[in-house]
Protein backbone atom coordinates (compact mmCIF):
# COMPACT_ATOMS: atom_id res chain seq x y z
CA UNK A 1 0.00 0.00 0.00
CA UNK A 2 1.30 3.59 -0.94
CA UNK A 3 -0.43 6.81 -0.18
CA UNK A 4 -1.26 9.82 -2.33
CA UNK A 5 -1.18 13.32 -1.16
CA UNK A 6 -2.95 16.49 -2.50
CA UNK A 7 -0.52 19.63 -1.42
CA UNK A 8 -1.96 22.97 -1.36
CA UNK A 9 -5.15 23.93 -3.42
CA UNK A 10 -6.18 20.81 -4.65
CA UNK A 11 -8.40 20.09 -2.20
CA UNK A 12 -8.91 16.05 -2.23
CA UNK A 13 -8.17 14.20 0.47
CA UNK A 14 -5.18 11.59 0.91
CA UNK A 15 -6.07 8.24 -0.88
CA UNK A 16 -4.01 5.18 -0.39
CA UNK A 17 -3.75 2.14 -3.24
CA UNK A 18 -1.89 -0.36 -4.46
CA UNK A 19 1.18 0.30 -7.04
CA UNK A 20 4.14 -0.76 -8.31
CA UNK A 21 5.61 2.37 -10.45
CA UNK A 22 4.33 6.07 -10.37
CA UNK A 23 3.05 4.93 -13.98
CA UNK A 24 0.90 2.78 -11.67
CA UNK A 25 -0.41 5.64 -9.60
CA UNK A 26 -0.68 8.22 -13.17
CA UNK A 27 -3.11 5.54 -14.06
CA UNK A 28 -5.10 5.31 -10.79
CA UNK A 29 -5.27 8.90 -10.24
CA UNK A 30 -6.64 9.58 -14.52
CA UNK A 31 -9.80 7.37 -13.51
CA UNK A 32 -10.90 10.34 -11.44
CA UNK A 33 -11.69 13.19 -13.43
CA UNK A 34 -11.79 16.32 -11.32
CA UNK A 35 -8.12 15.40 -10.87
CA UNK A 36 -6.95 15.34 -15.01
CA UNK A 37 -6.54 19.19 -15.35
CA UNK A 38 -4.51 19.23 -12.02
CA UNK A 39 -1.87 16.12 -13.41
CA UNK A 40 -0.73 18.50 -15.69
CA UNK A 41 0.81 20.93 -14.28
CA UNK A 42 1.44 19.22 -11.28
CA UNK A 43 5.10 17.94 -9.69
CA UNK A 44 5.73 14.65 -7.66
CA UNK A 45 7.56 14.41 -5.09
CA UNK A 46 8.44 10.36 -3.20
CA UNK A 47 8.96 10.51 0.54
CA UNK A 48 9.60 14.20 0.25
CA UNK A 49 12.32 13.97 -2.78
CA UNK A 50 11.05 15.21 -6.24
CA UNK A 51 11.18 12.58 -9.00
CA UNK A 52 10.84 13.14 -12.54
CA UNK A 53 10.65 9.40 -13.48
CA UNK A 54 7.50 7.39 -14.41
CA UNK A 55 9.26 3.59 -13.90
CA UNK A 56 9.86 4.73 -10.20
CA UNK A 57 9.36 1.51 -8.24
CA UNK A 58 7.37 1.70 -5.34
CA UNK A 59 7.10 -0.18 -1.84
CA UNK A 60 5.14 -0.69 0.49
CA UNK A 61 4.52 2.37 2.77
CA UNK A 62 5.63 4.94 0.14
CA UNK A 63 4.45 8.38 0.46
CA UNK A 64 3.74 10.38 -2.79
CA UNK A 65 2.76 14.50 -2.82
CA UNK A 66 1.32 16.22 -5.73
CA UNK A 67 2.36 19.65 -5.91
CA UNK A 68 0.43 22.22 -7.82
CA UNK A 69 1.51 25.33 -9.21
CA UNK A 70 3.54 27.07 -6.90
CA UNK A 71 3.91 31.24 -6.07
CA UNK A 72 6.14 31.66 -2.91
CA UNK A 73 7.21 35.34 -2.01
CA UNK B 1 15.23 28.71 6.45
CA UNK B 2 12.39 30.06 8.72
CA UNK B 3 8.10 29.83 8.67
CA UNK B 4 6.33 32.20 10.88
CA UNK B 5 2.38 31.99 10.85
CA UNK B 6 1.45 35.41 9.88
CA UNK B 7 3.55 38.62 8.64
CA UNK B 8 7.18 38.72 8.86
CA UNK B 9 9.26 41.05 11.84
CA UNK B 10 11.24 42.24 8.70
CA UNK B 11 13.49 44.65 10.87
CA UNK B 12 14.03 41.90 13.63
CA UNK B 13 14.96 39.24 10.78
CA UNK B 14 17.07 41.69 9.16
CA UNK B 15 18.80 42.59 11.92
CA UNK B 16 19.76 39.20 13.82
CA UNK B 17 20.89 37.50 10.42
CA UNK B 18 23.25 41.30 10.26
CA UNK B 19 24.07 40.47 13.70
CA UNK B 20 24.87 36.71 13.19
CA UNK B 21 26.98 37.05 10.70
CA UNK B 22 28.69 40.03 11.74
CA UNK B 23 32.08 38.33 12.51
CA UNK B 24 31.98 36.30 9.72
CA UNK B 25 33.72 38.37 7.16
CA UNK B 26 31.65 38.75 4.28
CA UNK B 27 31.70 42.01 2.04
CA UNK B 28 28.12 41.71 0.95
CA UNK B 29 24.80 41.31 2.65
CA UNK B 30 21.86 41.58 0.05
CA UNK B 31 18.16 41.56 1.47
CA UNK B 32 15.26 40.73 -0.31
CA UNK B 33 12.23 41.96 1.22
CA UNK B 34 8.76 40.83 -0.64
CA UNK B 35 5.61 42.74 0.31
CA UNK B 36 1.88 42.07 -0.25
CA UNK B 37 1.10 45.04 -2.73
CA UNK B 38 -2.76 46.95 -2.82
CA UNK B 39 -4.04 45.80 -5.62
CA UNK B 40 -7.63 44.06 -6.82
CA UNK B 41 -9.15 44.65 -3.96
CA UNK B 42 -7.58 41.93 -1.80
CA UNK B 43 -7.29 42.46 1.60
CA UNK B 44 -3.97 40.01 2.23
CA UNK B 45 -2.70 37.70 0.39
CA UNK B 46 -2.38 33.83 2.09
CA UNK B 47 0.41 30.72 2.11
CA UNK B 48 0.33 27.53 2.18
CA UNK B 49 3.78 25.43 2.76
CA UNK B 50 4.99 21.89 1.94
CA UNK B 51 7.65 22.36 4.67
CA UNK B 52 9.46 18.64 4.16
CA UNK B 53 10.29 19.81 0.35
CA UNK B 54 10.98 23.09 1.43
CA UNK B 55 13.36 22.71 3.49
CA UNK B 56 14.99 20.27 0.68
CA UNK B 57 15.20 22.69 -2.20
CA UNK B 58 16.36 24.97 1.03
CA UNK B 59 19.07 22.70 2.00
CA UNK B 60 20.67 22.07 -1.59
CA UNK B 61 20.93 25.82 -1.83
CA UNK B 62 22.73 26.22 1.25
CA UNK B 63 25.05 23.83 -0.57
CA UNK B 64 25.01 25.99 -3.81
CA UNK B 65 26.07 29.16 -2.32
CA UNK B 66 28.54 27.19 0.01
CA UNK B 67 30.27 26.08 -2.63
CA UNK B 68 30.61 29.60 -3.93
CA UNK B 69 31.95 30.98 -0.77
CA UNK B 70 28.34 32.33 0.23
CA UNK B 71 25.49 31.91 2.75
CA UNK B 72 22.00 31.80 1.75
CA UNK B 73 18.55 33.22 3.78
CA UNK B 74 15.14 32.96 4.04
CA UNK B 75 12.07 33.41 5.95
CA UNK B 76 8.22 32.89 5.00
CA UNK B 77 5.06 33.56 6.07
CA UNK B 78 2.27 30.73 6.75
CA UNK B 79 -1.26 31.74 6.06
CA UNK B 80 -2.71 35.41 5.58
CA UNK B 81 -0.63 38.28 4.95
CA UNK B 82 -2.19 41.62 5.08
CA UNK B 83 -1.79 44.39 2.38
CA UNK B 84 1.62 46.26 3.28
CA UNK B 85 3.22 44.08 5.30
CA UNK B 86 5.45 41.53 4.34
CA UNK B 87 5.69 37.73 3.57
CA UNK B 88 9.01 36.76 2.43
CA UNK B 89 12.79 37.60 3.28
CA UNK B 90 15.76 35.83 1.55
CA UNK B 91 19.06 37.30 1.80
CA UNK B 92 22.80 36.10 0.49
CA UNK B 93 25.52 36.86 2.41
CA UNK B 94 28.94 36.31 0.62
CA UNK B 95 33.07 37.60 0.45
CA UNK B 96 32.36 40.28 -2.66
CA UNK B 97 29.63 41.60 -3.92
CA UNK B 98 29.61 40.12 -7.25
CA UNK B 99 28.47 36.70 -6.47
CA UNK B 100 26.17 38.06 -3.90
CA UNK B 101 24.83 40.12 -7.05
CA UNK B 102 24.11 36.76 -8.99
CA UNK B 103 23.23 34.85 -6.17
CA UNK B 104 20.27 36.83 -5.14
CA UNK B 105 18.88 36.73 -8.61
CA UNK B 106 19.14 33.24 -9.22
CA UNK B 107 18.12 32.07 -5.16
CA UNK B 108 14.62 34.40 -5.51
CA UNK B 109 13.79 33.22 -8.96
CA UNK B 110 14.80 29.63 -8.39
CA UNK B 111 12.09 30.31 -5.04
CA UNK B 112 9.24 31.81 -6.96
CA UNK B 113 10.34 28.54 -9.85
CA UNK B 114 10.17 26.01 -7.17
CA UNK B 115 9.48 26.22 -3.68
CA UNK B 116 6.85 24.15 -2.51
CA UNK B 117 4.43 27.61 -1.31
CA UNK B 118 1.02 27.81 -2.38
CA UNK B 119 -0.80 31.85 -2.53
CA UNK B 120 -4.14 32.67 -2.03
CA UNK B 121 -5.95 35.64 -2.79
CA UNK B 122 -8.06 36.83 0.37
CA UNK B 123 -11.32 38.74 -1.22
CA UNK B 124 -14.10 39.42 1.65
CA UNK B 125 -12.67 36.71 3.57
CA UNK B 126 -12.10 34.09 1.29
CA UNK B 127 -9.33 32.35 -0.16
CA UNK B 128 -9.05 32.15 -3.29
CA UNK B 129 -5.90 30.59 -5.24
CA UNK B 130 -3.73 32.96 -7.63
CA UNK B 131 -3.60 30.28 -10.16
CA UNK B 132 -2.74 32.75 -12.99
CA UNK B 133 0.27 33.93 -11.37
CA UNK B 134 1.60 30.24 -10.03
CA UNK B 135 4.28 28.24 -11.72
CA UNK B 136 4.26 24.58 -12.60
CA UNK B 137 7.49 23.42 -10.53
CA UNK B 138 10.22 21.43 -12.94
CA UNK B 139 8.98 18.29 -13.59
CA UNK B 140 5.78 19.02 -13.41
CA UNK B 141 2.97 16.74 -15.41
CA UNK B 142 4.65 13.50 -14.92
CA UNK B 143 1.54 11.56 -14.01
CA UNK B 144 -0.86 13.24 -17.12
CA UNK C 1 21.14 60.00 -0.17
CA UNK C 2 22.88 60.39 3.18
CA UNK C 3 26.89 60.66 4.19
CA UNK C 4 28.05 60.17 7.40
CA UNK C 5 30.88 60.39 9.28
CA UNK C 6 32.09 57.48 9.90
CA UNK C 7 30.27 53.40 10.23
CA UNK C 8 26.54 53.50 9.19
CA UNK C 9 24.18 52.21 11.25
CA UNK C 10 22.91 50.16 8.87
CA UNK C 11 19.47 48.41 11.07
CA UNK C 12 18.80 52.08 11.45
CA UNK C 13 19.01 53.22 7.98
CA UNK C 14 17.46 49.77 6.61
CA UNK C 15 14.17 50.40 9.42
CA UNK C 16 13.45 53.82 8.44
CA UNK C 17 13.74 53.38 4.42
CA UNK C 18 11.05 50.50 5.26
CA UNK C 19 9.20 52.41 7.38
CA UNK C 20 8.92 55.43 4.82
CA UNK C 21 7.88 53.07 1.80
CA UNK C 22 5.50 51.30 4.08
CA UNK C 23 2.52 52.81 2.29
CA UNK C 24 3.99 52.85 -1.50
CA UNK C 25 2.88 49.87 -2.47
CA UNK C 26 6.25 48.61 -3.39
CA UNK C 27 6.43 44.63 -3.62
CA UNK C 28 10.12 44.30 -3.75
CA UNK C 29 12.99 46.28 -1.44
CA UNK C 30 16.29 45.13 -1.76
CA UNK C 31 18.95 46.88 -0.21
CA UNK C 32 22.99 46.19 -0.80
CA UNK C 33 24.77 46.39 2.45
CA UNK C 34 28.75 46.72 2.15
CA UNK C 35 30.81 45.92 5.30
CA UNK C 36 34.33 45.90 5.46
CA UNK C 37 36.37 42.95 5.06
CA UNK C 38 39.54 42.18 7.39
CA UNK C 39 42.34 41.43 4.78
CA UNK C 40 45.87 42.26 4.63
CA UNK C 41 45.97 43.84 8.09
CA UNK C 42 43.81 46.39 7.70
CA UNK C 43 42.11 48.09 10.66
CA UNK C 44 39.89 49.82 8.84
CA UNK C 45 39.22 51.51 5.38
CA UNK C 46 38.72 55.78 4.52
CA UNK C 47 36.54 57.40 2.38
CA UNK C 48 36.88 60.88 0.91
CA UNK C 49 33.88 62.10 -1.32
CA UNK C 50 33.41 64.65 -3.42
CA UNK C 51 29.35 65.89 -2.69
CA UNK C 52 28.79 68.02 -5.66
CA UNK C 53 29.26 65.06 -7.97
CA UNK C 54 28.15 62.48 -6.20
CA UNK C 55 24.51 64.11 -5.84
CA UNK C 56 24.24 64.86 -9.58
CA UNK C 57 25.30 60.80 -10.04
CA UNK C 58 22.53 59.85 -7.63
CA UNK C 59 19.74 62.43 -9.02
CA UNK C 60 20.50 61.19 -12.30
CA UNK C 61 19.68 57.43 -10.91
CA UNK C 62 16.58 59.07 -9.22
CA UNK C 63 15.27 59.75 -12.68
CA UNK C 64 16.69 56.11 -14.36
CA UNK C 65 14.80 54.20 -11.47
CA UNK C 66 11.69 57.02 -11.92
CA UNK C 67 11.46 56.27 -15.54
CA UNK C 68 11.15 52.15 -14.46
CA UNK C 69 8.70 52.78 -11.55
CA UNK C 70 11.50 52.28 -8.83
CA UNK C 71 13.13 54.28 -6.37
CA UNK C 72 16.68 54.04 -5.02
CA UNK C 73 18.19 55.51 -2.21
CA UNK C 74 21.82 55.08 -0.82
CA UNK C 75 23.90 56.35 2.25
CA UNK C 76 27.83 56.13 2.43
CA UNK C 77 30.43 56.59 4.96
CA UNK C 78 33.08 59.81 5.11
CA UNK C 79 36.68 58.64 7.32
CA UNK C 80 37.71 55.49 8.63
CA UNK C 81 34.85 52.64 8.88
CA UNK C 82 36.41 50.27 10.77
CA UNK C 83 37.01 46.17 10.27
CA UNK C 84 33.34 44.49 10.48
CA UNK C 85 31.40 47.58 9.80
CA UNK C 86 29.77 49.24 7.06
CA UNK C 87 30.91 52.12 4.93
CA UNK C 88 27.55 51.51 2.39
CA UNK C 89 24.02 50.88 2.09
CA UNK C 90 22.20 51.23 -0.89
CA UNK C 91 18.71 50.03 -2.02
CA UNK C 92 15.67 49.98 -4.27
CA UNK C 93 12.43 49.40 -4.26
CA UNK C 94 9.89 48.49 -7.18
CA UNK C 95 6.73 46.97 -7.47
CA UNK C 96 7.66 44.04 -9.12
CA UNK C 97 11.03 41.79 -8.14
CA UNK C 98 12.19 41.50 -12.12
CA UNK C 99 12.63 45.42 -12.11
CA UNK C 100 14.40 45.01 -8.42
CA UNK C 101 17.03 42.72 -9.19
CA UNK C 102 18.07 44.10 -12.63
CA UNK C 103 18.19 47.82 -10.72
CA UNK C 104 20.28 46.91 -7.57
CA UNK C 105 22.80 45.08 -9.60
CA UNK C 106 23.07 48.04 -12.46
CA UNK C 107 23.13 50.89 -9.61
CA UNK C 108 25.73 48.64 -6.92
CA UNK C 109 28.11 48.78 -10.33
CA UNK C 110 27.79 51.90 -11.96
CA UNK C 111 28.47 53.33 -8.30
CA UNK C 112 31.75 51.11 -8.17
CA UNK C 113 32.58 52.52 -11.37
CA UNK C 114 31.21 56.21 -11.24
CA UNK C 115 30.42 57.73 -8.04
CA UNK C 116 33.50 59.75 -6.57
CA UNK C 117 34.90 58.25 -4.02
CA UNK C 118 38.21 57.03 -3.29
CA UNK C 119 39.18 54.56 -0.98
CA UNK C 120 42.27 54.32 1.58
CA UNK C 121 43.62 51.24 3.65
CA UNK C 122 44.15 52.23 7.43
CA UNK C 123 47.61 50.50 8.48
CA UNK C 124 48.72 51.77 11.61
CA UNK C 125 46.80 54.78 11.51
CA UNK C 126 48.43 55.05 7.84
CA UNK C 127 46.06 56.56 4.83
CA UNK C 128 47.14 54.35 1.89
CA UNK C 129 44.80 55.18 -1.59
CA UNK C 130 43.70 52.24 -2.00
CA UNK C 131 45.00 52.53 -6.27
CA UNK C 132 45.32 48.60 -7.16
CA UNK C 133 41.46 48.34 -6.50
CA UNK C 134 39.92 51.78 -7.82
CA UNK C 135 38.45 52.46 -11.19
CA UNK C 136 38.99 55.50 -13.54
CA UNK C 137 35.51 56.95 -14.53
CA UNK C 138 34.05 57.44 -17.46
CA UNK C 139 35.75 59.82 -19.40
CA UNK C 140 39.44 59.70 -17.73
CA UNK C 141 42.34 60.43 -20.13
CA UNK C 142 40.92 63.57 -21.03
CA UNK C 143 43.53 65.78 -20.29
CA UNK C 144 46.38 63.05 -21.02
CA UNK D 1 41.06 83.14 -14.51
CA UNK D 2 39.84 79.65 -13.66
CA UNK D 3 40.39 77.57 -11.11
CA UNK D 4 41.58 73.70 -10.76
CA UNK D 5 41.05 71.29 -7.76
CA UNK D 6 42.95 68.30 -7.19
CA UNK D 7 40.45 65.45 -5.43
CA UNK D 8 40.70 62.56 -2.89
CA UNK D 9 44.45 60.80 -2.87
CA UNK D 10 45.96 63.61 -5.89
CA UNK D 11 47.51 65.78 -2.82
CA UNK D 12 47.92 68.87 -4.32
CA UNK D 13 46.42 72.26 -3.81
CA UNK D 14 44.05 73.49 -6.12
CA UNK D 15 45.37 75.99 -8.94
CA UNK D 16 44.24 79.42 -10.44
CA UNK D 17 45.10 80.13 -14.71
CA UNK D 18 44.04 81.90 -17.60
CA UNK D 19 42.55 79.07 -20.05
CA UNK D 20 39.81 79.30 -23.01
CA UNK D 21 39.26 75.78 -23.47
CA UNK D 22 39.86 72.51 -21.39
CA UNK D 23 43.15 71.95 -24.19
CA UNK D 24 44.88 75.05 -22.57
CA UNK D 25 44.17 73.28 -19.07
CA UNK D 26 46.09 70.04 -20.19
CA UNK D 27 49.15 71.88 -21.60
CA UNK D 28 49.41 73.59 -18.71
CA UNK D 29 49.34 70.68 -16.12
CA UNK D 30 51.54 68.82 -18.27
CA UNK D 31 53.91 71.29 -17.37
CA UNK D 32 53.80 69.61 -13.94
CA UNK D 33 55.67 66.00 -14.48
CA UNK D 34 53.93 64.67 -10.83
CA UNK D 35 50.71 65.21 -12.48
CA UNK D 36 51.37 63.62 -15.70
CA UNK D 37 50.82 59.93 -14.59
CA UNK D 38 47.63 61.14 -12.81
CA UNK D 39 46.07 62.73 -15.89
CA UNK D 40 45.80 59.53 -17.82
CA UNK D 41 43.42 57.86 -15.17
CA UNK D 42 41.42 61.04 -14.03
CA UNK D 43 38.49 61.89 -15.29
CA UNK D 44 37.17 66.05 -14.96
CA UNK D 45 34.23 67.82 -13.96
CA UNK D 46 33.66 71.76 -15.10
CA UNK D 47 31.19 73.14 -12.60
CA UNK D 48 30.46 69.99 -10.87
CA UNK D 49 29.18 68.21 -14.10
CA UNK D 50 31.21 65.61 -15.83
CA UNK D 51 32.74 66.59 -18.92
CA UNK D 52 34.56 64.65 -22.27
CA UNK D 53 35.37 67.55 -24.42
CA UNK D 54 38.70 68.72 -24.36
CA UNK D 55 37.10 71.92 -26.81
CA UNK D 56 34.98 72.65 -24.06
CA UNK D 57 35.02 76.65 -23.45
CA UNK D 58 35.93 77.79 -20.44
CA UNK D 59 34.63 81.09 -18.83
CA UNK D 60 35.99 83.85 -16.07
CA UNK D 61 35.42 81.86 -12.60
CA UNK D 62 34.64 78.23 -13.84
CA UNK D 63 35.76 75.72 -11.48
CA UNK D 64 37.63 72.62 -13.24
CA UNK D 65 37.90 69.04 -10.60
CA UNK D 66 40.12 66.27 -11.34
CA UNK D 67 39.25 63.40 -10.32
CA UNK D 68 41.22 60.24 -10.13
CA UNK D 69 40.22 56.47 -10.13
CA UNK D 70 37.20 55.59 -7.47
CA UNK D 71 36.27 52.71 -5.30
CA UNK D 72 33.51 53.46 -2.95
CA UNK D 73 31.34 50.84 -0.95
Amino acid sequence: MIKVEFLGPIGKAAVEMEAATLADVAAKLKEDEMLVPWLEKCAVALNDTMVKDLDTVLNDGDRISILPPVCGG
Amino acid sequence: MELYNGPLDVKEIFGRWLDEEAESNYGAYIPFVGTIRAEEEIEALSFDIYEPVLQKWFDEWQERAKARGAVVRMAHAIGDVPVHTSSYVSAVFSPKRRVALELIDEFVEDFKANAPIWKYDVKNGERIYAEDRSTPMDGSGLLA
